[in-house]
C-alpha cells in the first residue's frame, strides 16, 4: 500500500485538519491553563483515525508505513500540538513489533479507539532503568522510570530488564499517576515507582535490540520531523512580524542585521528538511544507514529549531516575550523535544557511527 | 541600625557587620515562600524585605542626609550588594524606582514640594513607583512615542496607552512620559515628564503575561487621565532629557548586583552538576567555557563602577558594552545549564523573581533573560548605538 | 576510451568501468608532486589528468556529439564526479569554464564560427580560459563595472580594470563583461560579453597572491587592448543576461564534486584522528557534530541535481542556500579539523589545489575556504537574496 | 620600582617604536619572503633594552614585573612583531627562577644582549617529553621535544623528568635546528632529538611545580596580551576599511549586519581587555587565582581573537583573501597562539579550577 500512498496529500489533509482543530490561539489557550494533552483535539484525531495509521491492518489500523507517520509528526510539529501521539504511536509500534498475535489483537484496536499510551524510551536511547523477575505465574516488576505524557495515559508501556538480561516489555494499567507539569504545556512528566509490582504473563513481552532499534529510528524521526514542522511554522510567522511591524519609519524587516539572521535560519531549515527526507527514506528502505541518519536528523534539526526559536523571540521584540504571543510555544516545545529521547551528545554519538561503518565499507 | 551604618565608614567593618545581620534579617525560605505562592509570596517577601532594609537604614542609605539617607558612599553599596548576592538575598525590584529613578529626577529637577511628599512616602510608606515610557507602536524607537498630554487649566489630560510599566500593576505612582506638543520639529522635543498617581481615574492597568508565568510587566491606557499641573516634573517639553538623564541613576548598581549573582550562581551550578560535569567531558569544557566570560563580565562592571566613582556622570561607553554583554552571557549560560538536568530542567517553576538565579530554576531563568535581551534596549539596539555612537561607522 | 563512454548507458556498469580506469588513470602522487613542485606541479598535474579525460572521451562527454560530446546525462555525470571524489582524483578546476561556461555560452549565443574555433581548442588543445567580470570597484556589486569597451571600426577597443579571474595567468581566452553604453539607464544595461585573446596587446596581467600562498587569481589592466568585433557574443548591450545565463553551466556538478569530496574528507579525518577523538571526548562531540551537516549538505546538492535533471533551468532557489551553507560549512570544518593536529596543524603547506581536501592540509583548506565565502556572491550577499528575493522582507 | 612604574608610558613607547620598526608594510614584506624571526626587528628590540625588561638588575636587567612584560607583550601582538619575544623572555624567566646564582650571572646578560632562546613548554601546560639520566660527571639528555622558533635560537631551554620524577631545566647550545615553516612565518617549529646527548652539570638547574607554575602564568598572560593587542590593531583597521569600502553606492559599513558584527566583536574585546588586566594584577600580586585567571584571560582573549580575524578576512572580501592585505597575519598568528602553551581546552580546565577553590572557601 505503501508504494501508492500520496503522502503529500496525506500530509496536506494533517494540516488542514490542525490548522483548524489545533489553530495558534487554540494551542494558545491551552497553554494558558491546561497541563498535559488537549483531550478535544486528540478525540478529534482519534475520530479522524489518525491513531490507526501505522497499526497493521489486521488489527484495524492502515498499515502504513514510516513516511506517513512523519507526514503526521511534522504537522503536529508545525502546530505545537499538545498531545501524546509520539508517546501512543511510538508504543503501538513497539507493540506490532514484539507483541504476541494476541496481545496485539488486545492492545492495538484499543490504540486505534483512543487510548493514550505512555512508554519508556526506546534501549538505544536510554538504558532501561526498570527490572523484572518471573514469579510463580506471571512477573515482579522493580524500580523508578520517569515518563512523559503518564499521566494523561490509559495505559503505559514499560522496558524492563529481566534476570539474564533480555528485555521485556510491559503493558500496565497506570494507578493514579501524578503528572509534573513542564514549561511545555502539552506534556507533563512523572516519575513512576514500582516494588515488586505483580504483573500477569499476559501484560509482558519480549523485545530485543532489533525491535528496540527500530524503535529508536521512529523516536528519532518523529522528533526530527516536529522539529521541522515547527520551524516551518515558526519561521514564516516570524518573517510575517518583520514584514509588517514599524519601527524607526520602516518594516523592522528591512534592518539588515535581522534579515540575515532570517536567511540563516531559512538555510538551516533547508538542510534539515532534506536531511529528515533522507533519513525517513533509509528508514523505510531499512537501510543499515537508517539509525545513523535518523539520529543525524534529529540531532541537527532539534538543534536549530531551539536555536530559531530561541532568536524568534527576540526578533519579535517585547511581544514575543508575551504569553499571548505564539512564540513561546514553540520555544517550549523545541527545548523539550531536544531532550527527549536522548539529547543532542547522544544522537551525535549514534550519527557519527556511521563514520565507522562506511570506513570499514 | 545605627550600628550598621556606622560601620559603614569602614569597608571591611560594614562588610563584616552585614555578614552578622543578613542571615537573620533575610526573609527566612523566601525561594520556598515564592516556589509556593507565587505572586503573592513574592509581593510578601519583598515588602518584609524592604521593610527590614529600611529599619536599619539601608534602604536609602545613598540618599541624603536630610532625607532620610545617610550619603552612603558607592563603595560602600557596592559592599552592600556584594554581600546580598553572597548571601543570596531576594532583592528589592519593586522598588527599583522608588529608590534610585525617582529620587535622582526630583533631587535635581523635582520641586520641593515634590521631594518633601514623594521621597518619604517611598522611604517610610513602602510606595511602589514604575515607569511609564514604552509604547506598542514606540519600542525601539522610544522617542515616538505618542501618548498625548494637553493642558487644560490647572492639569494636563493625558489620553493614550503605555506598555512594558515594569510591576505597573503594583504601583503607587508612575514617571510618566507624554507629548505635549506634537508640533516639535524633533520628536524628542515636546515631551514632557510627569509624576501620575496610578489610583487617577481613567486610568486602566492590565497585566500583561509573560512567557514565564509573570506578569512583572503591565499596560497602561489613558482616558482623559487628569494630572494636576503641579506634578509636572522640571520644565514643559524638557521631558525626554531629563528622563535620560536620570536613566543612569542606578549608578551600576544594579549590573553590578545582577554580575555578582551570576559569579555565585555558577558556583552554585558547579556543585550541583558536579557529578554530571565529572562524567561528561564534553558537558565539562562546555559549562567551563562559561567561566572566563563571568569573569570578564565581573571586571567590565567593576571598571564602570570605577569610571561612576571617579565621575558621576562617566562610564557611559563601558555600560554600553556591558548591557549587551550581560544579556548575551546570561542568556547563553541559563540556556545552557537548563538542558544540564536533562527533563527534569523541563519541570515547570513558580517564577522564583527576586533577582535569583538558582539551578532549579535554569529554565525559567533562560526565559526570564529575554527582558535583559529586549528590554531597556535591545540586543540590536545596543549593537547599532555600539557601532554608530561608539565606533564611527555611518548609520 | 569507447568502453568507458559505451558503459555509460548502464550506470552500474559505468561506475564498474570508472573503479577499474580511474587508479590507472589517475595522475600518480599528485598530492606529492604538489607539495613537493608547487605551481609548476600542479599545472603538470592538471594537464596530464585532462589529457587522460580528455583521451578517455570523459573531459568533454557532456558535449553534444557533433562537438567531440557523447551527449552524457546529468545521472552519469554524478557517478563519474562521485567516482573522482571517492578515487581521491584531482579535479580539473583549470578546465572548468572551458569544459561548462564557454560552450554553454557559445551553445546558446555563439556564432557558427566562435562554435567551431574555440569548443576544438578547449577540447584537443587544452586551451584554458577564464572569466573578466569582477572589478577593483565592482565585487559584490557587479553590475556597476566599469572597465569600457568602445567599438571603433571592426573592433571593440578596451580600458580598464578586471579582478579575481580565476587563472587568468595561466588563461589562453577569456569570457570579458565590459560597458559598452555608459548612458544606460540601468547599470545591468550597456554591458557586452566578448571573448578576448589573453595574448593580445595592451593587456597586462598580474597575479594576486592569496593568503594561501597561491596566486590563482589575476588582476588583468586593460590599455587599448583591441577585440575584433566578431568576438562579441550575442548582440551589444546583452551582456549581463548572457553571463548570467550560463552561470550555473555547470548544471550543480561543481558543488556536488565538492560536497562528495566532504564526505570523503570527513571519513578519512575521523581515521586521521582516531586516537585523538577516543582520548578527547569533547573534541569527539565537536567533531561528530559535522556528520549530520554533511548528510544534509549532501541531500541539498542531490535535491538540486534531481530539480536540474527535471529542469536544466531549474534548482535556483535550492542552489542559492547551497552555496551559503556549503561555504560555511566547509570554513567552519577546516578551520575545526587544522586545530585537532595541534602546532603540527600550523605547519606550512605547498597549496594542494585540485580540490583537495586531506587531513595534512587542514589549515590550508581553512584558508581557502575564504575563495567559498567571499567569491562567486559572498555569504553576505548570499543572505541579502535569499532574505530580500526568497523570502520577501522589504530591500 | 615596579610600584612607581608608568605602564601606560611605557607601553606607548613600546607602541611608538613598533609602529615604525614593525610597521604593517614591514611584517608584510617579511611575511612575504621570510620564515621565522626577523632579524633587524629583534636587534632593534635588543638595542632598545626590551630583553632586558624583566631580567634582575643585579644581572643588567631592568628588573620590572609582569605588567611591563604584558604591556610588551600586548604591543609586538598588535605590530603581529614577527620575534621570538615570548619564547626568550619566558626562558629568562625561568632562569631568573630557577637557576643558580653563577648560571643567572652566565645566562641573563647574554639574553639581555640579545640572545634568542627557545623553551620547553612550562609543565602545568605540557607534560615534559624529555628524560634526564646523572652520570658520572654530568647528565645525559633523550627523548623528543617539539619547539617554537628553536631554528632562531642561540640557546635551547629544556625541560626533562630525572629518574626521581623530579624536573630539570637545561640550557644548550642548538646543533643543526631545521625550522619546519610555519603559516605564521614570524616563527618555525622544530622536532629535536637526543640520544644519551651528554650535558655538563653547569648547563642543569632544578625547577619544580612552583616555579613552572609561575611560567605557565607567564606564558598565559602574554598569549592572551599578545592576542588582545592583535584584536585591538585588527578591529580598527576594519572598522577603517567599512567606512571607506563603497558598494552599491554607499560605504559598505553602513550595512547594519556588517554594523553588528563588528559591535559583537568590540563588546567581546572590552571583557577580553578587563579580564587581562584583572589577570596580570593577579599574577603581580601572587594571587591564589592567579593561574586560573591567566588562563580564562588566555582561552578567552584567543579564542575571540581566533574569530574576530576569521571575520575580519570575511569583512575586507576580496581584498582580505589576499597576501598584500594585513588580515591574514592577524589570523595567522591567531591560529597559532590559540594553541601554543595549552590549547583552548587545557586552559579552560585550568581557569575552571578555580570554582573548586572558590567553593571551598
Amino acid at each position: 500500500m505503501d508504494d501508492f500512498l500520496d503522502v503529500d496529500g496525506l500530509k496536506a489533509s494533517f494540516r488542514d485538519v490542525l490548522s483548524v482543530e489545533a489553530s495558534v490561539d487554540t494551542v494558545l489557550a491551552h497553554f494558558d491553563h491546561a497541563r498535559g494533552m488537549a483531550r478535544p483535539l486528540w478525540d478529534t484525531i482519534v475520530g479522524l483515525g489518525w491513531t490507526a495509521l501505522s497499526v497493521p491492518e489486521a488489527h484495524g489500523g492502515l498499515g502504513l508505513g514510516i513516511d506517513a507517520l512523519v507526514a503526521l509528526y511534522e504537522e503536529a510539529g508545525r502546530a505545537v500540538a499538545p498531545v501524546p501521539l509520539l508517546s501512543t504511536m511510538l508504543a503501538a509500534d513497539a507493540i506490532a513489533r514484539g507483541a504476541s498475535e494476541t496481545q496485539q489483537a488486545n492492545w492495538l484496536p484499543m490504540i486505534v479507539a483512543g487510548a493514550v499510551v505512555a512508554i519508556d524510551p526506546p534501549a538505544p536511547l536510554q538504558p532501561p532503568t526498570l527490572t523484572i523477575a518471573p514469579t510463580v505465574d506471571g512477573w515482579h516488576l522493580s524500580g523508578t522510570t520517569r515518563m512523559l505524557d503518564a499521566a494523561d495515559a490509559d495505559r503505559l508501556l514499560h522496558l524492563a530488564v529481566a534476570p539474564d538480561g533480555s528485555l521485556r516489555r510491559v503493558l500496565l494499567s497506570p494507578e493514579q499517576v501524578e503528572g509534573l507539569p513542564l514549561w511545555d504545556h502539552g506534556h507533563t512528566l512523572s516519575d513512576i515507582v514500582y516494588r515488586d509490582r505483580p504483573i500477569s504473563a499476559e501484560a509482558v513481552f519480549g523485545t530485543n535490540g532489533k525491535v528496540e532499534e527500530a524503535l529508536a529510528i521512529h523516536a528519532s524521526l518523529a522528533l526530527a520531523a516536529e522539529a521541522v514542522g515547527g520551524s516551518q511554522a515558526l519561521l514564516p510567522l516570524t518573517i510575517d512580524y518583520l514584514k509588517t511591524r514599524q519601527q524607526f519609519g520602516k518594516p523592522i524587516g528591512s534592518f539588515q542585521a535581522l534579515k540575515h539572521r532570517v536567511a540563516d535560519h531559512q538555510t538551516r531549515l533547508e538542510g534539515d528538511r532534506l536531511l529528515l527526507a533522507s533519513a525517513a527514506a533509509l528508514a523505510a528502505a531499512d537501510d543499515r544507514l537508517a539509525p545513523s541518519e535518523a539520529s543525524a536528523a534529529k540531532a541537527l534539526a532539534c538543534a536549530n529549531y531551539a536555536e530559531l526559536a530561541r532568536d524568534a523571540i527576540q526578533l519579535h521584540g517585547g511581544i514575543g516575550f508575551t504569553a499571548e504571543q505564539a512564540c513561546h510555544l514553540f520555544l517550549k516545545r523545541a527545548r523539550l523535544i531536544e531532550l527527549l529521547f536522548g539529547d543532542r551528545s547522544l544522537h551525535l554519538a549514534r550519527a557519527a557511527s556511521a563514520l565507522d561503518l562506511e570506513i570499514a565499507a | 541600625m545605627t550600628d550598621l551604618l556606622a560601620a559603614a565608614r569602614d569597608l571591611d567593618a560594614f562588610r563584616a557587620a552585614l555578614r552578622e545581620w543578613l542571615p537573620g534579617a533575610i526573609p527566612a525560605d523566601w525561594k520556598g515562600r515564592i516556589h509556593r505562592e507565587g505572586e503573592h509570596g513574592y509581593l510578601a517577601v519583598q515588602r518584609e524585605w524592604y521593610a527590614a532594609q529600611t529599619a536599619a537604614g539601608l534602604a536609602t542609605a545613598h540618599w541624603p542626609k536630610g532625607w532620610g539617607g545617610a550619603d552612603l558612599s558607592l563603595a560602600a553599596q557596592v559592599v552592600l550588594y556584594e554581600e546580598m548576592a553572597r548571601a543570596d538575598a531576594p532583592n528589592t525590584d519593586l522598588f527599583t524606582i522608588s529608590l534610585y529613578h525617582m529620587p535622582a529626577t526630583l533631587f535635581a529637577y523635582g520641586t520641593a514640594d515634590q521631594r518633601e511628599r514623594y521621597l518619604e512616602g517611598a522611604r517610610s510608606g513602602g510606595d511602589i513607583w514604575c515607569q511609564g515610557f514604552s509604547e506598542p507602536g514606540a519600542g525601539s524607537d522610544l522617542a515616538s512615542l505618542r501618548t498625548r498630554a494637553e493642558r487644560r487649566g490647572d492639569v494636563y489630560v493625558v489620553n493614550g496607552q503605555k506598555i512594558w510599566s515594569s510591576y505597573g500593576i503594583f504601583a503607587d505612582y508612575c514617571l510618566l512620559l507624554a507629548r505635549t506638543d506634537p508640533g516639535a520639529a524633533r520628536k524628542h522635543d515636546g515631551i514632557s515628564y510627569f509624576i501620575l498617581d496610578m489610583k487617577s481615574p481613567g486610568l486602566t492597568i492590565k497585566p500583561i503575561r509573560q512567557i514565564t508565568g509573570e506578569a512583572e510587566f503591565a499596560e497602561v491606557f489613558f482616558d482623559d487621565v487628569e494630572i494636576p499641573a503641579a506634578n509636572l516634573i522640571g520644565a514643559e517639553n524638557d521631558g525626554w532629557r531629563i528622563a535620560q538623564s536620570t536613566l543612569t541613576a542606578e549608578r551600576g548598581l544594579l549590573i553590578f548586583e545582577n554580575s555578582e549573582r551570576l559569579v555565585h550562581a555558577i558556583q552554585r551550578d558547579a556543585v550541583r552538576h558536579r557529578e554530571l560535569l565529572r562524567r561528561d567531558p564534553a558537558r565539562r569544557e562546555a559549562f567551563a567555557a562559561f567561566y572566563p566570560r563571568v569573569r570578564a563580565m565581573k571586571h567590565m562592571v567593576g571598571e564602570l563602577l570605577a569610571q561612576i566613582d571617579r565621575d558621576p556622570h562617566g562610564g557611559g561607553e563601558i555600560a554600553t558594552y556591558i548591557k549587551l554583554y550581560w544579556a548575551t552571557l546570561l542568556q547563553d549560560y541559563t540556556g545552557f545549564t537548563a538542558q544540564l538536568d536533562g527533563l527534569g530542567g523541563q519541570i515547570e517553576t513558580e517564577p522564583l523573581r527576586c533577582g535569583g538565579l538558582t539551578p532549579e530554576d535554569a529554565t525559567y531563568a533562560f526565559l526570564k533573560s529575554y527582558s535583559w535581551t529586549i528590554a531597556g534596549g535591545s540586543n540590536e539596539i545596543m549593537r547599532n548605538v555600539i557601532a554608530e555612537r561608539l565606533l564611527g561607522l555611518p548609520r
